[in-house]
């Protein structure tokens, strides 16, 4: 089995040069292939949060639409498309529409880059980690205009916190996400992943992966506003803050868009600090990594990945929310000091090469230099 | 409603075999609406304790239907159940409240103060005497309050009225709910017979019978 | 002394100052009729300055339905059903004050078997209560689990009382001259089950929600209600224990078999959302203990001493009579002109006087602190209103 | 702060060296008999200087009020103002009846005194219709603004309501 990791757009890219349709092809199935694969996996998650949280409280959930109630996401997904679309009178009718679809976009465009599996990533772009932490950035945009263009005073102030929460979370977010580059000296997805075929960096970063992994975690639920982030929706206090004046379509852009975030993080976590679809291979034990690698990636991606949604359903159903206040100050006074100094112990680690397995292509060999420049190296 | 759905019957019904495609489309979106009524979370007295807060709890489980994702926002619910007494300083709220709602929408009043006024009906001076002198209601929940079991088959009976009721053709159609009320295999004629009979049946007075009955009481009195 | 003249709400808010140092507009919000957090129909007017409340103007009215206006028209048996519906988390409670002053107006007599299973299932209600509370507060900070588990729990007393009274939630049960029906025969057996059933629970509801740090954060400093503010806002039962005053009626004026049982009134030391948080979680231990005391000794005897047809005659004055709900101080006044039917009954509710303590202690803080001081007073919107 | 809020036990007057308390501090408040608990009667011009003596006399210490009510008369043409004062410290408790005309209900607020008071005078203004001089904030707590009438006075009539059929 060949693990070399050929996303879809480059194995594309081939085709195209011999038959030029060949780029509608790719566009065409990639749209209808990234649409029913959000669309399936919104439904799903949806249904096991619903059955999750009932069994976390005593109770048996969604039971009687389809076997175990698992037709119970189609029908809603079905009532929330023929639902009266109600646009507030003096909302800014622009802005309300566009909301929800920028939400949802940045999501969509967060999962094209993801390696799912070693052939299954529609685009490996070189800056993956990049692009993924900017696109994801639009999520915000969206929940911002929809809580302003509302005309809605619960709404603006369900976007105000949002904002500042998910900005100020972001950097956290950035500084765990740094660390498994360090780690992998690449920005591109796909290597990383690769960087991880002796070992996750959970592991063998000797603690900076775990503490990188934790904040990871914790920076991930507050950038899609998940208990005990959730003060951007909090019901108890906001109603139902951002998306109060939402319903039908709309709503259910933003309903999907929050549970496909969370696929989003699941995912990144993943692809970060799990090895993405690397089985759990240790170092050059050849039997081991053998007997692992009898499960396909594509398995070990969607378990991990589960695993990790497990874990933010569990924090959800367990934990209450903190203030606004209490939350800038995790983020502020906790959180990023930590980021900061286990990046800072993080790159003294890569630097002296003490990590198990160390790659030889760790960044002690020189750059090249551009084009152009003297041979030599050194700076014009 | 949505843009879909009314042009979807003008466009489907000239073509071949248009109709029956319609009325496949009909029991598809009856079904979604009727196996996810999100319920909005209002409650106003006692029986919000019961209807909104014990049925959704552990052991009654309104989840079990698709009814639990209890939406704060009126845009984003159903069913507005109308837990509690409805007072005059209320009364333009609620119909706030419903009018906010998002089509279709679905009521149901529980308690005898949302059915009629209930303990408060007399010599009150703000107790609306019925929920539906100022919104529509589609079922009816008596009790005082009622219990979590009776709410589940108001929301049962509101589920056959969706399926069986409005199609896209003839939207606002509604399914009369004391019909859709009745267990299956009965009809509304084999109720009007045993109504009859009962008014027959306590028309008639055995007086041997009567006799017995009183002497039984009187010596229940002696002793 | 001259006459003011009334105003309304909108001249209400006009006429309140506006404060902004940073050049920042505030802005008022309204918080219900229909909101997740006010449990039923209470309205708060919020004067925000961004997320920090700066005044809070509670609006009622939206659940009055006249009861006192109602009870002048009914007689005396008839008064106790419409106090089900004021707290109908203390129904018994609310009950027992009524009956009280009406058997004092009217000479009623009780025996020990009445008074012990009126204190029986006081504390029954005041534990079912507080289930229903520490839920619902749970589900205020946030986490909704707490909901389900006070509920699962809950659901077990509710099964008692339904064997013996018949109802769940607006129960009727204590009644001028006795209770309504003899307790079950399985009573005993059923709540001796539910306290070992739920002792272990009460633990379980510490770990989850007590020990958690957010809830911890959430709640310490939070709201606080000094012990001289709680006074003279009117503040009774768990929110002015919660504040240092350790008054407690059935220790000041022991009524039913409180007197003869062992029991401790937690207080607080602070007055914030926490101690108040604490002191209902210590209430319901000590209601397990007072009941623990009575269970087995429910004295042999009748449980109603009046006909049922009997008619209920009061001579003309005044009488007034309070007892302990799970909220405060319930109190009910009777004037009487004599004959059938009251001239004028008042009921002094313990969520109305507890209500304004929150126009105290929310400014300063954020939007969601007043949510947790909102739950940390445990209204129930219908006994505001009546 | 809160210690010396704590009750006393055992320092509670009698009713009837209650009723004498009072009395002293206000010659012309006559005893309640036909209240179950101690009770006296004074004047609307007495009211407010008892009101506050009440609750600072280090014999009396009525710290709680614990409801405050009206009762309507109209064979009498009055109003009839209740306090029901409790003093947590002391362990007792006194009614106190103020009598206002009902034609011109007007009333001295005691918010001052017991802050509570601000509401439930409010309550009473809402359902009787008794205006209180010097309130801080009289509007109407239940019924809406714009509504007419005093609910809870004997002889208020509404179209709306209906009585029960005997």
């Amino acid at each position: 089995m060949s693990l070399e990791p050929q996303s879809l757009a480059s194995r594309t890219a081939a085709a195209v040069d011999a038959e030029p349709w060949m780029a509608i092809a790719f566009l065409a199935a990639s749209v209808v292939g990234v649409a029913a694969f959000v669309t399936v996996l919104g439904l799903v998650l949806i249904y096991a949060e619903r059955k999750i949280a009932a069994h976390f409280q005593c109770r048996v959930g969604p039971y009687r639409v389809g076997p175990h109630g698992t037709l119970q996401a189609v029908a809603d997904a079905i009532k929330l498309l023929l639902k009266e679309d109600v646009v507030p009178a003096g909302a800014d009718r622009l802005l309300h529409i566009l909301a929800p679809v920028l939400s949802f976009a940045g999501m969509v465009l967060c999962i094209v880059a993801l390696p799912l599996g070693p052939h299954a990533q529609v685009v490996d772009l070189d800056i993956g980690v990049l692009y993924v932490a900017a696109v994801a950035g639009l999520g915000v945009i969206g929940i911002l205009l929809g809580g302003w263009s509302s005309h809605n005073k619960w709404s603006l102030l369900g976007a105000m916190r949002a904002g500042a929460q998910i900005i100020s979370y972001e950097l956290s977010a950035m500084l765990a996400l740094l660390v498994a580059v360090l780690f992998s000296g690449t920005l591109q997805l796909s290597g990383i992943v690769l960087a991880q075929q002796e070992g996750w960096w959970i592991w063998r970063a000797h603690g900076a992966g775990v503490v990188a992994f934790a904040l990871f975690v914790v920076a991930g639920t507050a950038e899609i506003n998940r208990t005990p982030f959730d003060l951007a929706e909090g019901e108890s206090e906001l109603t139902a803050g951002f998306h109060t004046e939402y319903s039908g379509l709309r709503f259910a852009f933003f309903f999907l868009a929050e549970f496909l975030n969370l696929f989003v993080v699941a995912a990144m976590v993943t692809t970060l600090f799990l090895g993405g679809w690397m089985p759990l291979h240790i170092g050059q034990w050849a039997a081991w990594n053998a007997a692992m690698d009898l499960l396909p990636p594509g398995l070990w991606f969607a378990g991990k990945a589960a695993a990790v949604v497990f874990l933010l359903m569990w924090f959800r159903w367990t934990f209450p929310r903190l203030r606004v206040d209490q939350l800038m100050r995790l983020e502020w006074k906790v959180l990023l000091p930590i980021g900061f100094a286990n990046l800072f112990f993080a790159a003294g680690l890569v630097v002296s090469g003490w990590y198990f397995f160390p790659t030889d292509a760790a960044p002690t060999a020189p750059l090249p230099a551009p084009a152009g420049w003297p041979s030599d190296g050194a700076a014009p | 409603m949505g843009l879909v759905t009314d042009h979807l019957p003008g466009a489907l019904l000239p073509l071949p075999g248009g109709g029956a495609l319609l009325t496949a489309i009909d029991q598809v979106v009856n079904w979604s609406r009727a196996n996810s009524l999100w319920p909005l979370t209002f409650g106003t007295s006692c029986c919000a304790i019961e209807v909104m807060m014990a049925t959704g709890a552990a052991r009654h489980d309104l989840a079990r239907f698709g009814a639990e994702v209890a939406r704060p926002s009126p845009r984003q619910a159903d069913l507005l159940i109308i837990a509690g007494t409805i007072v005059k300083k209320m009364a333009p709220r609620l119909r706030t409240l419903w009018e906010q709602m998002a089509e279709p929408r679905y009521v149901i009043a529980t308690g005898s103060c949302a059915i009629s006024g209930g303990p408060f009906l007399y010599h009150s001076y703000t107790t609306i005497r019925g929920a539906d002198e100022v919104i529509p209601v589609d079922v009816y929940v008596p009790g005082c309050p009622p219990r979590p079991e009776a709410l589940l088959y108001g929301l049962l009976t509101l589920q056959k009225m969706i399926r069986e009721g409005s199609t896209l053709a003839r939207p606002g159609q509604v399914r009369r709910p004391v019909l859709a009320a009745l267990p299956d295999g009965m009809t509304l004629d084999d109720v009007r017979a045993e109504i009859a009979a009962l008014v027959q049946e306590t028309a008639t007075v055995d007086r041997k019978a009567a006799a017995a009955v009183g002497a039984a009481f009187a010596a229940q009195d002696r002793v | 002394m001259t006459a003011p003249a009334p105003t309304t709400l909108r001249a209400r808010l006009d006429a309140t100052p506006w404060a902004s140092p940073l050049g920042t507009q505030e802005y008022f919000v309204n918080m219900g009729p229909q909101h997740p957090s006010t449990h039923g129909v209470l309205r708060l007017v919020l004067k925000l300055d961004g997320e920090t409340v700066r005044e809070v103007v509670p609006v009622l009215g939206y659940i009055h339905r006249g009861i006192e206006k109602i009870c002048e028209h009914s007689n005396y048996r008839q008064l106790v059903h419409l106090t089900d519906r004021m707290d109908y988390l203390s129904a018994l409670a609310n009950n027992w004050a009524v009956t009280r002053v009406v058997e004092k107006a009217a000479g009623l007599e009780t025996n020990g078997r009445i008074e012990a299973i009126r204190t029986l299932v006081t504390e029954l209600q005041r534990i079912h209560s507080h289930q229903l509370w520490w839920g619902v507060f749970g589900m205020d900070l946030g986490a909704f689990t707490p909901f389900f588990y006070g509920f699962r729990d809950r659901e077990i007393l509710t099964d008692v009382f339904e064997r013996t009274i018949g109802g769940r939630l607006t129960l009727n049960y204590i009644q001028p001259g006795g209770v309504m029906h003899d307790i079950h025969p399985e009573f005993v057996r059923d709540v001796k089950a539910f306290m070992a059933v739920f002792r272990p629970r009460l633990d379980e509801y510490e770990a989850l929600l007590s020990e958690n740090v957010i809830v911890q954060e959430r709640l310490r400093g939070v709201g606080v209600l000094s012990a001289a503010d709680a006074v003279a806002l009117g503040a009774t039962g768990p929110v002015l224990r919660a504040s240092g005053v350790a008054h407690d009626l059935r220790k000041a004026e022991p009524y039913g078999l409180y007197g003869q049982v062992q029991f401790d009134v937690p207080i607080g030391s602070r007055g914030d959302c926490w101690d108040r948080y604490a002191v209902r979680m210590c209430e319901m231990r000590q209601s397990l203990r007072i009941v623990d005391q009575l269970i087995d000794h429910i004295p042999e005897g009748k449980h109603f001493l009046v006909k049922p047809a009997a008619k209920i005659k009061v001579q003309p004055g005044v009488w007034y009579s309070h007892l302990e709900t799970a909220r405060g101080v319930l109190g009910a006044m009777l004037v009487s002109t004599g004959g059938e039917a009251p001239y004028r009954v008042h009921l002094r509710t313990p969520n109305f006087n507890n209500l304004w303590t929150v126009t105290a202690m929310a400014p300063g803080g954020r939007v969601g602190d007043l949510v947790a001081i909102l739950s940390s007073l445990d209204l129930v919107v219908p006994d505001i209103d009546r | 702060m809160a210690a010396d809020l704590l009750p006393l036990a055992g320092l509670a007057l009698s009713p009837d060296a209650l009723v004498a308390a009072v009395q002293l501090l206000c010659p012309a408040a006559q005893a309640r008999p036909d209240c179950d608990r101690p009770a006296v009667k004074v004047t609307v011009g007495d009211w407010p200087e008892l009101a506050g003596r009440l609750r600072a006399h280090a014999d009396l210490l009525f710290d709680l009020l614990e409801t405050h009510t009206a009762i309507d008369w109209p064979e009498s043409g009055r109003i009839e103002l209740v306090y029901l004062l409790t003093s947590l410290r002391r362990g007792h408790h006194l009614t106190v009846f103020v009598d206002i005309p009902r034609d011109d209900p007007v009333a001295p607020s005691v918010c001052a005194v017991w802050p509570v008071a601000q509401w439930q005078e409010r309550e009473v203004y809402d359902l009787f219709g008794v205006r209180y001089a010097d309130h801080p904030d009289l509007r109407r707590l239940f019924l809406d603004d714009d509504w007419q009438g005093f609910p809870l006075r004997k002889d208020y009539a509404d179209a709306f309501m209906l009585d029960r059929p005997s």
